[in-house]
């Protein structure tokens, strides 16, 4: 790839969407405030002067409506990209995305393709509160049908994002807030990421860390003070969770022996607690020590700062697991 | 009466009732899976609506769609081995009943999820505003998905794009056995046009040449780029709710027998022989020839080969 | 104009509007987490609403929601500590702007999901008529909720169990950045009261005096088991969407300054003045008497000690 | 207990619904078709009769309303019970359950409770195909503040039921349709069977085997197979996922040293890994072999009934994955 210029998260989203509506006249993209107002998070900017209300049209508040437009919409030939803006909101298009899109190729017998990309932005930014805040994405993850995609660097969403709106199935593509206005480098000119493809971040011998979304930043920050001690960390960042390459995670622990996995969300019955039951499994006797979860307490999310700060898991609190693994 | 209509409308109507009973003796025979609702006694509205639409068009349905599914053309004899669970079926029979998807002929499903069909129908009609093809998408649902959300969102949704849709309220007076005005303070369907800024009317849904006149404007002005319309089409469902529901505990013999006189399919052929539109015997030939293809199509759906437990993992992920 | 009815008015747009500009005088300081939606210029509605509630009548509310929880009887201090997430907060500062409860006056929540207060208030009244002890529920929403599912379940479920609620749409043309009319087809929110048989009446929210004797007729006619009532309340947000929006980009300054001659205190002061029901004097002394309370609200939350993380684990299951 | 009858499924739900309603006159009931109706599964039978329609009422088509007014009435010190039948219909309704539901006593610092008991009935029976046969209980348990009760025999359903209603938050009620007409054995006169203990169906010594609901059922057959086999197997239903009883789990893998976990619905990101992963971490060092999942098929579930078949856990599944368990 030529040389890297270093742009904006929501910058590189806002590239992978506009090349390919550029690309492919099918596409459209709904949402609340993604019109003139450019987007809640600037994740529209320029989009709509670009293309019109035709292909880029603001809705009411009407997350299931948009949702099931968006079903009907591909299925009748078109690849539409529904914005929820805050993945909180998504709570009453479950329907339309669980018992429809994620179905209908199956039991149509492949007859009918539903190629819809729903994006969202999720997480915790400066106490959004027990509303704006989830990360549940492994929701997602357990319904079969569809994929799903945690872009955790400016160069990945935009290569997952033209992945996804080329993909003939639903996919659930979900930013983190805190990511749309940091600064990363991204290749000029095209290119895509594929999906079921970690990205090993950081190469380590001691331990590895598996962590998504943000927590691969934590991970980063974590690793970089350990190495100081002397302890070197392997970091992993599955990038999309369905579907999820197990190899290069079983790879990395088949060399470390040890795993801690750090989820921004409640780790109990969810991605993490997969990763950790395959690998327990998978990685039986390659495992020194039992596989570790850190993820946000098992609370709703808390206003206050620091009770928001005591439920998420923070570099410290990583740095110090890491720790007891490889001691224990 | 213009014969050539009349023929047709009678022929599509002649279909559903066949089909729905030779389906409903096959269950009752014991070899089908799963559970199914018969579409015996609306075929007005499917026929009359469907009339107007092209392979092109789209349309969405419900858990009740049989009736649909043969309306806007999907093969008689897939249409039936799908019901019946076989490999032979529409979609292999993976889908059954309430899961029957044709693209080759705009069909865009059955569904078991009530009104899940309607903001469907809005995305499809949007699909085709897109691209500008003068297309429109049919919406066929029941009384109790009025007062489910995504009867809301998905008008709503429409009426705001000014998209080309026909929302075509199926009001049969009860959701399962719950009478509709039970738990529905406004049980005038059409009068919710209003509340989205759209037309909204009620007519005789058992009346085939009415349901076919109105629609015919309604979709007319759809392909016009004037928006959606609400239709809610009064009529019944004679059987039970789903196949094994006697249907009487909940309502009374003389309503039933009442329904069973305004029956859509005697009506027109009534119709059409007082006016002198069409003969007896032609009304005869057209339900024999029927005979033969539902015939046919049982036949074809009861020679199909079992299916392979190895394709179960087929079609996850596109 | 009955003096003790306009200076209790008078005295509760006071403390909403003086409350929300010492928030965002805080907010702007920096020390204030999270984000917050203002409820000025928007008083009227909440204070002619409320003064027809006692305790323990129910209220649901939105995500602008300090303005109904004052009205309603939220105590000023515990309310500024919560809006500020300090421990000393109605709610231990863990909820914060969105998700504010006061059981002890029946105030049963901000939030931060549009239009989910809607059935929340039905259920709310379905329980006090259980109970029949003559209680009401109220729930104030946006426009932007009458576009969303939750509205059309939560009125539809009302009218259908005639239940004791009224539905109070705060209409302020805009959902964020959005023009209601760029969004929906029928922009006359009342108007769709009648798709769910309840009556639809649409407002000059800016008026205090006829927000309170609308919403007295239908709060009455809730008492009296005679079901729900929408009222469209037409009014404004002068200020932006949440601290941070300028609120300028998407309206024209006209527009703007146009709605602020229509503001709902100034309109009651200069009415209540010209009628002679009361004097300036005695206005003003409720401004400065109001001032004193709010300051005290701020040095109340000020002065709390910070959280104990040890807390975070309470209260996750009951 | 005085000695049982053998009562349906059903009926014994039905007790625990209509003895609680008599205990308790702030107990109402609402759902569709269980009025008059006496319910689709026969699930509310005579209920409406003694109650009228005041505390037992039909609804219309409106799962999103019927759990948003049972949030606010149990907010307003009712205690509702709302049943939305096919748990598959529960789509719509989940922002009212996850964010108002699941968070309100915790946002509230504790000053508001909300007892709702949502009831449904999950699962295949006789190809009911994609949207009316899916097992998502794992959901529920993702989220902090919602409880989430399997119960997979008259005694329990009854006992439970009770504990449900009297519980102070809300409650995820999941039946199995496959068991409303199943008699089996209920104590006479007051009982109530408490959340969070695990029920050790059958005692055994060389694996044990978790499952939920109907698997519980297909475990015992297994279980009685392979003890012709001369395999001792130990069936352990957890009863209730959140709270999940793991003592009684760990204590039977620490016994038997392999653990099969059998589960209805997929098992990736699922309560099944949840097991395994708690299991694999904290009897670390007791596993003689890595533990297996057997669940659904990661699939929607197809009409035709061969397909489904392939697609569900079977006994003979589960007697052949329990052989290569305790022979690796
Ligand atoms: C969202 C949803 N809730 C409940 C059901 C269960 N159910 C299946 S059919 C039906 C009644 C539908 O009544 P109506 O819409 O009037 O159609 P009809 O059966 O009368 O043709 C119900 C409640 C469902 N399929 N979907
Ligand atoms: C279901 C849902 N969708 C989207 C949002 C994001 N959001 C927060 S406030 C708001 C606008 C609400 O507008 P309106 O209801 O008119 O209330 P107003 O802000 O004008 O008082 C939106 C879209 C949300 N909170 N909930
Ligand atoms: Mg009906
Ligand atoms: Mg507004």
């Amino acid at each position: 790839m030529p040389e890297d210029r270093s742009i904006q998260y929501v910058e590189a989203s806002v590239e992978g969407l506009q090349e390919e509506m550029r690309l492919n006249s099918s596409v459209f993209y709904i949402g609340q405030g993604i019109g003139a107002r450019g987007g809640n998070f600037k994740q529209s900017k320029g989009l709509w002067e670009e293309f019109g209300d035709k292909r880029v049209r603001d809705m009411p508040i009407s997350e299931l409506g948009q949702v099931g437009m968006g079903v009907g919409a591909a299925m009748a030939g078109a690849r539409p990209v529904v914005d929820i803006v805050f993945l909180d909101m998504i709570m009453e298009a479950m329907g339309q995305i669980v018992e429809q899109a994620a179905t209908i190729h199956y039991t149509s017998n492949g007859k009918i393709k539903v190629p819809l990309v729903v994006r969202a932005a999720m997480g915790s930014a400066r106490c959004t509160g027990p509303h704006h805040s989830r990360c549940f994405y492994s929701w997602f993850a357990h319904i079969p049908g569809l994929k799903v995609v945690l872009p955790s660097s400016a160069t990945d969403v935009k290569g997952l994002m033209k992945t996804a709106i080329r993909d003939d199935g639903p996919v659930i593509f979900i930013e983190h807030k805190f990511f749309y206005n940091k600064k990363g480098p991204v290749p000029t000119g095209e290119f895509t990421i594929p999906f079921g493809q970690a990205n090993v971040c950081r190469k380590g011998k001691d331990v590895t860390i598996l962590a998504m979304s943000l927590m691969v930043w934590h991970a980063m920050d974590a690793a970089a003070q350990l190495e100081k001690e002397g302890i070197s960390v392997e970091v992993i960042d599955p990038r999309t969770i369905v579907p999820f390459d197990e190899q290069t995670l079983l790879e990395s622990v088949h060399k470390t022996g040890r795993l801690l996995i750090v989820d921004e969300a409640q780790s109990f019955c969810g991605f993490s607690a997969e990763a950790a039951a395959m690998v327990a499994s998978k990685a039986f006797d390659s495992l020194d020590a039992p596989v570790s979860r850190l993820g946000a307490l098992h609370t709703p999310h808390p206003f206050n700062p620091v009770l928001e700060a005591a439920m998420l898991p923070s570099v410290d609190a990583i740095v110090t697991e890491v720790r007891r693994l490889v001691a224990s | 009466m213009p014969v050539d209509l009349v023929s047709a409308l009678y022929r599509s109507m002649q279909r559903m009732r066949q089909f729905e009973l030779k389906i409903q003796h096959t269950y009752r025979s014991g070899v089908m899976p799963g559970f199914i609702h018969l579409y015996v006694g609306e075929e007005a509205v499917a026929a009359g609506v469907c009339a107007h639409l092209s392979k092109d068009d789209y349309v969405t349905s419900t858990h009740r769609g049989h009736g649909h599914a043969l309306a806007k053309g999907v093969p008689v004899n897939e249409a039936f081995a799908e019901i019946w669970g076989k490999p032979s079926g529409i979609n292999g029979g993976r889908g059954g009943s309430m899961h029957i998807y044709d693209p080759a002929c705009g069909f865009l499903g059955t569904n078991g999820i009530v009104a899940a069909g309607i903001p469907i129908a809005t995305g499809a009609a949007m699909a085709t505003a897109l691209r500008g093809d003068g297309h429109v998408a049919v919406s066929f649902f029941g009384d109790g998905a009025v007062n489910n959300c995504a009867f809301h969102e998905g008008i709503n949704l429409a009426a705001a794009l000014l998209l080309p849709v026909v929302f075509v309220c199926e009001n049969n007076l009860y959701a399962t056995e719950t009478p509709f005005h039970r738990v529905t303070k406004n049980t005038n369907v059409s009068t919710r046009g209003a509340a989205y800024g759209i037309p909204g009317i009620r007519i005789d849904g058992n009346d085939v040449l009415e349901v076919h006149r109105v629609a015919g404007e309604a979709i007319a002005r759809a392909r016009a780029g004037e928006g959606p319309t609400l239709i809610e089409c009064e009529t019944y469902r004679p059987l039970g709710h789903f196949e094994g529901d006697p249907g009487t505990g909940y309502r009374s013999k003389d309503e039933i027998a009442e329904w069973k006189l305004r029956d859509p399919i005697d009506r027109l052929a009534k119709n059409a022989v007082q006016s002198g539109a069409m003969k007896e015997a032609e009304l005869l030939k057209i339900e024999r020839e029927v005979e033969l293809e539902i015939e046919a199509a049982y036949e074809f759906a009861k020679a199909s080969p079992e299916a392979d437990p190895a394709t179960v993992t087929h079609f996850v992920y596109a």
